[in-house]
């Protein structure tokens, strides 16, 4: 994918405009976190979400979604990104919907994401690095169903979701990409305790300790033993879906700092003529740019299937992640010290950027799938 | 053996029978700190002796003359005194604006009678003070300064706000630079010192990214000033504001900021899992070791005087950076626990807030830009910098 | 399906006709070119024979007017001719600064009898061109040129000096900016062609560090051009200059410099030793694979016509940039055999001279300071950029 | 270390008034490669070294030297960087002298070394990477000797050289430190055939193949078995010393490029009144600063038979790699075109940075060494 079809620029316009007017700052991220909420976002808004079609992208068309991919999901999160609104869009209508796409629970939870009534959360975290083939959770069989025992971490939204969708090990040992097993945990299963926190940038994440929870067979995404596969999928799907919300965190960032370079006065001169800041800007907007290219390619390779997708989102997020993390970081540094108060919003950028970069994976953790998918 | 150990004898042995056990205990926190000032309150009696016997022997300002209630030790003498204190982990007695940045400004510039008036209460620890420089539209163009004192007779008559005033809320007196002249941009800077209970004078203190408020915005309304509070003459205040701004310089850079004798950054024991991780820790360490010895050396070639003056700012530079780049590291290093803003296990985000802090390193006290065009000018030479 | 379907077959049936089965391998080194001119040498026959037909067609031009020797394609058509040798591996039969620069100039600025003079010679490579534009005291100032053209009545008479005219020792015409008024920098600049065996000009290869030398210092010492070989107006050449560097900076972003479809830089066998160069290379791996997401993109959106009109730029700084670090990654995975200047394992220093030719790259056709100041100014609207 | 006796101040202004005025770029260095100069270097030049003395500086007084240390050989050593000169110092009368000393072959070579008559080389590496733990050049006992088999690369000046310290495996295998014995083999030994390579700065260094060369067991240096220790003796100084002729070369590229930058004028403006150029300069200044103390520390260290030296010294090849890299990439793109002519001096400090950069380990080797010593 390199340019747009009709339908994707209108998409796009629609995401654009609703985020800048009803996912602003002041309406969405700044006045959760004031007051202090339990969600760290809006139900309202995701209503709004679900209103505009947008839950629907990538929920096949069969069941009433919009059939769309990647791509499209991909537009709506830069737009996210951009205007740092926080919703459960990337956790529940691109990952969750990932993971139990062609699967019973499919039928059993698309409905409540398409109408903006359901959150989902993924699970997959132990420690406090991304390493999936670490998943150490267990499930052992009892009965007819299985008993989970263990603990998560960095649940995006787990205190909120209906359904947390949960990676365990039936077999093997940690390190093994063969025994995993995806659940579709609810939230009120016995046993199950849900430690929700703050994250840095006001989002929400929480711990979760399984205490011998018992689920039916049911439960099971996809087959047993066989969750990797799954995993990989919904993985991917986030991994690009957080490269291009990065790409919009940076463009945000960038737009703020390009405005503030051109209304700030030193020395009787706006800051933006200093030729040092100059060339700074203007490295940092191509790394923007390329991060962009990155981001919708590795979006493009998922939709059509190719057998590069997976290098190719390791690139996007290590690539979004190191665009973004300068863009940010270059944000404040040129503010200088109203970019550090709290009063100003250009830091919520950097407080969200971290938080993304982290997520499904860090720089360090993709320069390193890289390395391996490339074979040395 | 030199000529200062029957010094480094005597000033042992009185550290060993006055120092208190309590204040041999490493700073945990800013709360450890002593600051002292009229409304302060010391956290033990250890702290309120430890500052009573080292302010009686003037040893809370050891080079500064006895007369004006210092130690009247030599340079060389100083420096033992605090190779001892260090030796045995010995607590600062007070932490004070007054004494590390004031104190010396009114040695080079203030009258007999603001020496005389001023010192002995700075180095008793009873004055605690803050800066008043930084406003909202002058930061790094600090001489751009707009805040007024208008020369109404008897007294100065000051108006306008400042930013960035550490501690205002807890200081007892301002030491302030002002506009008295508008037709020389450094030329019409004038430096006055008053009490914060003035009438008109009002702080608000501005909530960090990190989450603390250690600043505040100080706003002045028809705040009367005496005509004695200047320090050095009228539109002549700029030289004393670089003599204390160069005097900061030199002890951040003094503080070797961002480095520790041993600068590996994970625990011995925690080999990171992801080898990408690790190599760029073992990148950041090549440069946290060898900015240690940098520090090393600049403070022997300070002491030797033979540092460019514009060294201060390279240094200022060099260590914020990478000050940042550690708490960046300790941040990826910290994965997604780091992120947890309130949970125990972060220990209240403190990786977090410490990686937010970090952020102002280069910005505070003079720019990363700053101290670059600085470097480029006066150690450099490049023209028109 | 598209309304070009039928071109494309007949294209391709051409195609695999006329193509010389010599003429599909990879192009090995330079020598492989074709450059033509009137003291060119054919490699082989086939060459020889693939340029003849394809200039014929018009092909060499193809999507010039076939009035001036070009093959009248549309836009779209030049597209698939592209696509269409791309697919078997067809060599250009003919690399041309008289093609790729001069030609669109001349389209766009040069005279009926010019146009009708030069391309159809240009198309059929029988005129070799070099470019005159830089200057000793003129480089990315290119507009601060001296070079002199006096009008002279009947003549112009050029004198001064150019530097980095590209194979000027080899080239038969060169078009070359000069200066006819001091009133005005950049609207005292004519754009000149004329022939390089014109008694008064001299020329003198650069010995590269690389150890090549494919640009030459040019001389001109009362060199008589007539009046008609100017291209455009007096004065007005800037514009000429300004068209064909966008032209040629196209080119550059086009090429996609420093990537490849897969730009891993060792084999997949050679896992690197070092895991601190493991993981570097893996870093640059990332940034290479976006940089080639971006080149693709970028094409797509040139030929979409929504790009920037700075945005070659852009492209040109990003692609020199991680030429030269893909270099410099070679010559460490290479270790000291990447060092060996003259050695038969090192292919005689292949790897260091391509490390060293690299070097250039961020400064021919625009340094990388003046692309961000293009990008600061005429992208991001910097003021005063 | 960190400020400097008089002694000192007087060796090292000694050795900077000798380099810069005997040393320098047209007189050595360009002279030599012109006339394409088998040596790569001036025997006339390593004589004069010897008359003042510098030869002797990591020669015990005892044996007619200075007993001095490695801090007084990196003061000569930044002076030679700086100087681009080509001179035997570092490989004979640093790393060879250390090589041997303490051992009978000392006897043997002091002499020559002081007087300026000899030259050493040193035989480590065996593929193109340093890897001192990976030497297999094989040494077998013959009667009371030993035969060498196997092959040496990247020798500097190893075709000039009387003798070669060339490490050898006498037991074990290849990656482990037991079992590597240093031998003492003279330039015309039966079976050594000698490939004199010019490097990319025209400095020569030799790949060496070992027929079945045959020595005495007077050739071994030290303990048979036992050469690790003085292996890394050897290769410390080495690094010591490279670290410090880099911050010479870096300071060298420096100092000509701030030349150029006052010099000239583009755009009706000296390029040093370029705010972007400016604080490009003023990181480099500080980036050279730090590899200087670095480069003092780690030498100051092995003099004082500190436990840290090992680590400092990597610490120093890699910052003072670092430093010269960007000083000499700066350098060469801030001249411009002129930059890229072979004519103009910038690019040679470029290509001696890249062998001394190599030489003894990269940046990437001593960063690696600088985990592994940290225990992580």
């Amino acid at each position: 994918m390199s340019l747009l079809t009709d339908d994707q620029k209108m998409l796009k316009e629609t995401a654009a405009n609703f985020l800048a007017e009803e996912g602003s700052i002041a309406k969405q991220l700044r006045h959760w976190r004031d007051i202090n909420c339990r969600d760290g976002f809006g139900h309202g808004l995701w209503k709004q979400f679900a209103e505009l079609g947008l839950n629907g992208i990538c929920i096949p068309e069969s069941h009433g979604g919009m059939g769309l991919g990647a791509v499209e999901a991909a537009l709506v999160l830069e737009e996210i990104g951009r205007n740092l609104t926080p919703s459960p869009f990337l956790g529940s209508a691109v990952v969750g919907a990932s993971a139990i796409q062609g699967t019973k629970h499919a039928d059993r939870w698309y409905p409540g994401i398409l109408s903006g009534e359901a959150v989902l959360a993924f699970a997959v975290d132990e420690g406090p690095r991304h390493a999936p083939e670490q998943t150490a959770l267990e499930a052992r069989r009892q009965g007819n169903g299985f008993v989970l025992s263990g603990a998560k971490q960095f649940v995006v939204q787990g205190g909120s979701a209906d359904m947390i969708v949960t990676a365990a090990r039936t077999t093997g040992s940690p390190g093994e990409r063969d025994g995993l097993t995806l659940f579709a945990v609810p939230k009120d299963a016995a046993g199950l305790a849900v430690d929700n926190l703050s994250m840095v940038d006001s989002s929400k994440a929480a711990r979760l300790a399984f205490d011998n929870v018992a689920l039916d067979a049911d439960a099971v995404i996809g087959e047993v033993d066989n969750g990797w596969q799954p995993l990989q999928r919904a993985l991917n799907a986030g991994g690009a879906g957080a490269s291009a919300e990065l790409v919009g965190v940076a463009s945000g960032a960038s737009t703020m700092t390009l405005d503030y370079l051109k209304q700030r006065k030193q020395f009787g001169k706006l800051i933006g003529e200093f030729q040092a800041l100059q060339h700074r800007a203007a490295h940092l907007y191509a790394e923007i740019e390329i991060a962009r290219a990155a981001a919708f390619k590795a979006a493009a390779l998922l939709d059509s299937g190719d057998e590069r997708a997976e290098l190719f989102v390791s690139v996007a997020k290590a690539k979004a992640a190191t665009a973004a993390s300068l863009a940010v970081s270059e944000g404040v540094q040129m503010h200088g010290g109203i970019g550090m108060t709290d009063e100003h919003d250009i830091a919520l950028f950097m407080k969200r950027e971290a938080v993304l970069g982290e997520l499904f994976g860090d720089v360090y953790y993709h320069r390193e799938r890289v390395a391996q998918l490339s074979g040395y | 053996m030199t000529e200062f150990d029957g010094f480094r004898s005597d000033t042992r042995a009185w550290l060993e029978a006055n120092c208190p056990a309590k204040m041999r205990k490493p700073i945990r926190s800013e709360a450890d700190l002593c600051w002292g000032g009229r409304n302060w309150s010391f956290q033990s009696d250890a702290q309120q002796r430890w500052l009573e016997v080292m302010a009686e022997r003037g040893w809370t300002g050891p080079d500064w003359p006895t007369d004006y209630g210092g130690g009247g030790l030599s340079a060389a003498e100083a420096r033992v005194l605090k190779e001892e204190m260090q030796r045995i982990g010995a607590r600062p007695p007070l932490t004070s604006f007054g004494i590390s940045m004031l104190g010396p400004a009114l040695l080079k510039f203030g009258t007999e009678e603001q020496k005389k008036h001023y010192l002995p209460k700075i180095a008793r620890g009873q004055i605690r003070w803050c800066q008043g420089y930084s406003e909202p539209g002058a930061g790094s163009d600090l001489a751009g300064l707009q805040t007024k004192a208008d020369d109404a007779g008897d007294h100065w008559l000051v108006n306008g706000q400042k930013v960035w005033t550490s501690y205002a809320d807890k200081a007892d007196w301002i030491f302030c630079l002002v506009r008295t002249s508008s037709k020389s941009k450094q030329g019409g800077i004038s430096f006055l010192l008053f009490d914060m209970t003035t009438p008109g004078v009002s702080t608000k203190p501005i909530l960090l990214i990190s989450g603390s408020s250690p600043f505040c915005e100080t706003f002045f309304d028809d705040v009367k000033v005496p005509k004695d509070q200047i320090v050095g003459e009228v539109n002549k205040g700029w030289d004393v504001a670089k003599y204390l701004l160069g005097h900061e310089r030199e002890m951040i850079a003094g503080m070797g900021l961002g480095t520790s004798g041993s600068s590996v950054m994970l625990g011995p024991a925690a080999r990171p899992a992801d080898p990408s991780l690790r190599t760029e820790i073992a990148a950041f360490d090549v440069d946290a070791l060898a900015f240690a010895a940098m520090s090393e050396r600049f403070a022997a070639m300070w002491k030797a005087g033979e540092v460019h003056p514009a060294s201060p700012s390279m240094m200022k530079y060099a260590g914020t950076e990478l000050n940042k780049r550690r708490n960046q590291l300790a941040m990826a290093a910290g994965g997604s626990e780091a992120l947890e803003w309130d949970s125990e296990r972060s220990r209240n985000g403190a990786t977090a807030r410490s990686w937010l802090r970090s952020k102002g390193n280069s910005i505070e006290g003079g720019t990363s830009e700053i101290q670059l065009n600085i470097v480029a000018k006066h150690i450099l030479g490049l023209p028109g910098a």
